[in-house]
């Protein structure tokens, strides 16, 4: 190894890399900012159990509503949309912030 | 066959990988170095009374020394690619001659005295301190190592076991104990420049009687000059050439090649030896030692080139070290390398037409090739990757009609080991020998068995001494063994030139 | 700080420590590496005799374990699978550590995450290895399964997280961008979260100080990082040159 | 069994079968003698709501009096396509049908038949059958669908179908024409649903309805296992048919007046 500092300072940076991806010296750690709805107050479970667990919800009642056409079950993708009306500020929010690109709005309408 | 008292493993269908029998090896001993040979060579006379305290600052000191060492302490991740792959543990199954077993013997006292994780779960780690136990597994498996690099081949971090059993033996010759066999070579090489002690006299005579043994077969004037000025060549050979058998029948052929060039060279009584044992017990004071005292032999002469003989580690001292250690060779001539092997002299030769060759003088031989270790897997001939494999080839087919490889999982890049080089080509060693000698053997007895291979051409000192020793042990008669210049001695044709 | 439960202010304080642990202890291990000299010229040879040559070499070893695939097949698939899917792994969780989170990588999590839940298989795989062949069960030390047992145990909360007991993923990411921001905020008391990252934070502390700086170690490696040149240009020894 | 000879056989099945040409290109086999049968009496009146039984008890089917279809309507079509999010491009590789008109031309003469064809909801679905990864099931009141969350897009079930009812979805439609049903993403197969989301809701499928509103009324829905129902009284009236009923597949679509 000809030059070791300078190879231990690449090897730093590059470990120091997402620290400054991530913004190192502003005040906060970003969040995703959500519009609630205006017209309920309470969402059909407690919002901790519909952040962790939403998807699963979702995915476990389709099989019913798909295959039973039973559509009176209480998750339902349109049923989000009755008071979640803008996609953009909601949904989309968090998925973005997390990474995450579920397939539902390719085919299922949400405003 | 040769009597044994200890059990010749089975080669009759190849050498299989072995279950693990512990301990099956550990009762070897090696004998142990006279006070007069350590002190020679700046070791202390006997075991020093704070031993302990001694080896581990010197393995620190080591640690800081080499890059190798103090990486390989640390990365192995026990994958155990190098397991089935040394050839001490495939002829005797025991586990401490893996390769990374081997490593474990230096790596628990690593752990135990210079990790926290060591220190702190000793046994979850499997640490252990230097105690009188270890420092006896230490003594036998140290010694059970030849340093061919086959496992460094397989690992995928490029760990060589050599790196370590070097530092090991130089910890123990540290702590004042010492192999008898390589120290006292070496003090024979720092007192008379080669490993058995040959007084100049001795040389002269030798040499002497070689001129007239081959104007008596040959009826050729071909001269063996020692230490004769401005002469275009220095020549050196381990000094097993000037004496033993088959090696002498390659210093004829070295000679003969010289002679049919028409290129003036010359022997050194200062340094007549090409052996350098000093990297053997990885003494970096004495392998210097031994290198600069052939440089300064060479500058003396006021020779243009230095050409080496067949030797294995010599080569790779010589090609690989000389120049860091008795360099620069600023005296000798830019244009051919330094040193020059004696098999890319005779091959740029071959590729001039400058040689008259009958090949037929051959013809009783039906020749195969050993890689030696320390030639395939530390050195190079030539200037591509790889030479060292092909330009010992060119020469045997060159020199010989009937031409055979043997496996190449057991050859080349991947050869076995002789089972005698590092320091090991000791008659009380002689079990770690034969045993280890199996893989190869294995390889060649295939070729006899099925091509009618009966010559086995090498150009290493070691190996033909091993070889010759070992054999019989396994029914295959010692006359198997030949140099490469042997077989070059036999088909050159010295006519007027 | 102020305002963090006693929870998030235990787990912040272990993440620094451990973080700090890692980064200084890997950086003293390779930085030791570096300037430790190589007093004499080792390649194992046959070698490529130039530099361009031997970053080709080194390349193919860590893209490819090229050496480990001379020296054993059957571990060359373990190891290699093993170490393909700690990449998706490594993509699958680095998302939670950027914001924001580029396009391509939120892309490629759906195959990531196909890759990534895979990684039990080679680690069982390793584990009965060691066990089964008497070699490997001779030189393997407690701390060797201790190791695979442990990134078993990731995994497997990992997985736990992902498919058996949800978490609050934008809680957690908040909470780790808290941490890369030294502003730190409130982690989600998930019980699979806390362990998961409890093991993680312990792999962390034990990396630097064991048999895992092969990761770094790897190019440092004097017999698979030479050039084979020794006649052609003199390597000098700094120590003797001194 | 005296001894038959294969090809004897052979050639006598092709003799009894005449093929007869119909839209895009699909050949269908119908029994001449039957094909020259028909002309039935008019249907049932016309009604938009169902009668949804207990789960299970339901067996939804619907017949096509032919003899009131009118080679020019499209109302069914239209309609399917805007309740089901079924888009034309404009470009025959990509779009979908779930219900087409297509032309039957008798090989021994006489005038040509338009039909509406669409998915039969096999009581023995060959799709079904095939699907690899159980995408394609029959719903408790017999209708054949396809759960895309699952569909790979493998295609063996449009090989298998002899009516070719079914689509593969090669572009993703942009818009919605109707909201509260799904558009499909690129890469799934698609094919008549007989609106199971209507039929959940005690509605009548958009081309049924369609057809009544046109004044054409040519299609009759209704529960095949209400002996009450239009459909029942209509069928033991009439004599209906289906389409290559000679496959045993038992479609719970069926004709009169092809």
């Amino acid at each position: 190894m000809k030059r070791p500092a300078a190879t231990a300072a690449a090897l730093l940076a590059l470990l120091a890399a997402p620290l400054f991806y991530a913004g190192c010296g502003n005040a906060k750690a970003p969040a995703p900012q959500l519009t609630k709805p205006t017209n309920a107050t309470e969402c059909v479970e407690p919002a901790a159990t519909m952040r962790a667990n939403h998807m699963n919800l979702l995915r476990h009642e389709r099989d019913n509503i798909v295959r039973e056409g039973d559509r009176s079950r209480k998750y339902r993708i349109e049923g989000c949309a009755q008071c979640h009306t803008k996609r953009a500020e909601f949904c989309d929010r968090c998925h973005d912030y997390a990474g995450v690109k579920p397939e539902c709005f390719d085919c299922h309408y949400l405003p | 066959m040769a009597k044994a008292d200890f059990e010749i493993p089975d080669i009759k269908n190849g050498v299989s990988v072995p279950a693990v029998k512990p301990g099956a090896m550990a009762h070897v001993k090696y004998h142990p170095a006279s006070e007069a040979h350590l002190t020679k060579l700046g070791f202390p006379a006997k075991r020093v009374d704070n031993w302990k305290e001694v080896a581990l600052a010197k393995m620190n000191e080591l640690m800081g020394k080499y890059k190798s060492l103090s990486l390989f302490l640390d990365v192995c991740v026990k994958c155990g690619a190098c397991a089935d792959k040394c050839h001490y543990y495939l002829g005797t199954g025991d586990p401490n001659n893996m390769p990374v077993a081997r490593q474990e013997l230096m790596r628990k006292v690593y752990r135990k005295n210079f990790t926290l994780g060591g220190k702190l779960f000793g046994g979850l780690a499997r640490a252990e301190d230097l105690t009188e136990e270890v420092l006896r597994e230490w003594m036998a498996y140290f010694h059970q190592c030849s340093q061919c690099r086959r496992c460094s081949v397989f690992c995928p971090f490029g760990i060589d076991t050599a790196e370590i059993s070097m530092a090991a033996r130089e910890i123990m010759d540290s702590i004042g104990i010492g192999q008898k066999y390589t120290l006292e070579i070496i003090a024979k090489v720092h007192d008379t420049g080669n490993n058995l002690g040959i007084p100049k006299d001795a040389l002269i005579g030798t040499l002497e009687f070689l001129e007239e043994d081959v104007k008596e077969t040959t009826g050729v004037d071909v001269k063996f000059p020692l230490d004769q000025k401005g002469a275009e060549v220095m020549l050196i050979v381990p000094s097993a050439d000037f004496f033993s058998s088959p090696h002498v029948d390659s210093l004829v052929g070295y000679a003969k090649v010289f002679h049919a060039a028409g290129i003036s060279y010359t022997f050194s009584s200062h340094a007549s030896e090409f052996a350098n044992f000093g990297m053997f017990i990885g003494s970096y004071d004495n392998t210097k030692k031994i290198a600069t005292r052939i440089a300064d032999a060479g500058r003396d002469l006021g020779v243009k080139r230095i050409v080496v003989g067949e030797c294995g580690h010599a080569y790779r001292v010589a090609y690989s070290f000389w120049n860091t250690l008795a360099g620069p060779f600023d005296y000798l001539d830019k244009n051919h390398s330094v040193p020059t092997h004696v098999c890319e002299f005779t091959d740029e030769l071959l590729r001039r037409n400058a040689l008259k060759l009958d090949k037929s003088a051959n013809d009783e031989f039906t020749v195969t090739y050993h890689d030696s270790c320390n030639v395939a897997r530390a050195s190079r001939m030539g200037t591509e990757p790889g030479g060292q494999f092909e330009i010992p080839r060119n020469i045997l087919k060159a020199v010989c009609n009937k031409y055979v490889e043997m496996d190449p999982e057991a050859n080349r890049e991947k050869t076995f080991c002789c089972g005698g080089g590092g320091g090991l080509l000791s008659d009380e060693l002689l079990e770690v020998r034969v045993k280890g000698a199996a893989p190869k053997v294995s390889a060649l007895k295939e070729v006899m068995d099925n091509q009618g291979v009966n010559t086995m051409a090498m150009i290493c000192a070691i190996c033909k001494a091993q070889f010759t020793k070992v054999l019989p042990y396994y029914d295959i008669p010692m006359e198997a063994v030949a140099g490469v210049h042997q077989l070059v001695s036999n088909a050159i044709q010295l006519g007027d030139k | 700080m102020g305002g963090l439960s006693l929870l998030s202010l235990v787990y912040v304080a272990l993440s620094y420590a451990a973080a700090a642990i890692f980064v200084g202890g890997l950086m003293r291990k390779l930085w030791g590496y570096a300037v430790t000299p190589n007093p004499l010229c080792i390649p194992t040879t046959p070698s490529p005799a130039t530099k361009g040559g031997v970053v080709a070499r080194l390349a193919l070893n860590i893209v490819a374990f090229a050496d480990l695939f001379k020296g054993n097949r059957w571990t060359w698939i373990g190891g290699y699978a093993f170490h393909v899917i700690l990449i998706a792994v490594t993509v699958r969780h680095l998302r939670l550590f950027i914001y924001p989170v580029p396009p391509l990588l939120a892309e490629i999590q759906p195959l990531a995450l196909l890759i990534a839940m895979l990684l039990p298989l080679p680690l069982v795989y390793l584990l009965a290895r060691r066990k089964m062949v008497d070699r490997y069960a001779w030189i393997s030390s407690p701390a060797d399964y201790g190791v695979l047992i442990l990134i078993l145990l990731i995994a497997l909360s990992g997985l736990g997280l992902k498919f058996v007991s949800h978490s609050d993923l934008v809680g957690i990411k908040h909470f780790l961008l808290g941490l890369l921001m030294f502003s730190p905020v409130d982690m989600p008391a998930h019980p699979a979260f806390i362990i998961h990252l409890t093991l993680v934070l312990m792999l962390a502390v034990y990396f630097p100080y064991s048999k895992l700086v092969h990761a770094g170690g790897v190019f440092f490696s004097p017999t698979r990082m030479m050039v084979d040149d020794p006649r052609e240009r003199r390597h000098i020894n700094p120590w003797a040159a001194k | 069994m005296p001894e038959m000879d294969r090809r004897s056989l052979l050639k006598m099945g092709a003799a009894a079968i005449a093929g007869t040409v119909i839209g895009n290109g699909v050949t269908l086999y119908t029994s001449p003698a039957r094909a020259e049968e028909g002309g039935g009496p008019p249907g049932a009146a016309a009604t938009n709501a169902l009668e949804i039984p207990s789960k299970g008890k339901a067996r939804w089917g619907m017949v096509i009096d032919n003899n009131k279809c009118t080679a020019q309507c499209t109302a069914c079509t239209a309609a399917c396509r805007t309740e089901n999010n079924v888009p034309l491009f404009g470009d025959e590789r990509y779009d979908g049908h779930w219900i087409r008109k297509v032309t039957l031309t008798p090989e021994r003469g006489g005038p040509e038949k338009h039909l509406p064809l669409l998915c039969n909801h096999c009581d023995q679905p060959p799709c079904q059958h095939v699907c690899p990864v159980a995408a394609t099931f029959t719903r408790h009141d017999g209708i054949v669908m396809i759960d895309k969350h699952r569909c790979i897009g493998c295609r063996y079930c449009m090989i298998a179908c002899p009516y070719k009812a079914r689509t593969f979805v090669f572009k993703e439609t942009s818009e919605w024409t109707n909201k509260d049903v799904p558009k499909r993403a690129h890469g799934v197969v698609e094919k008549c649903t007989f609106c199971a989301h209507l039929i959940d809701q005690g509605k009548i499928p958009a081309c049924v309805e369609a057809c009544n509103k046109s004044g054409e009324g040519a299609m009759i829905f209704g529960d095949l296992n209400n002996p009450g129902s239009a459909i029942v009284k209509y069928i033991r009236a009439v004599a209906t048919k289906g389409i290559r009923e000679d496959l045993g597949l038992e479609p719970k679509v069926s004709y009169t007046g092809i």
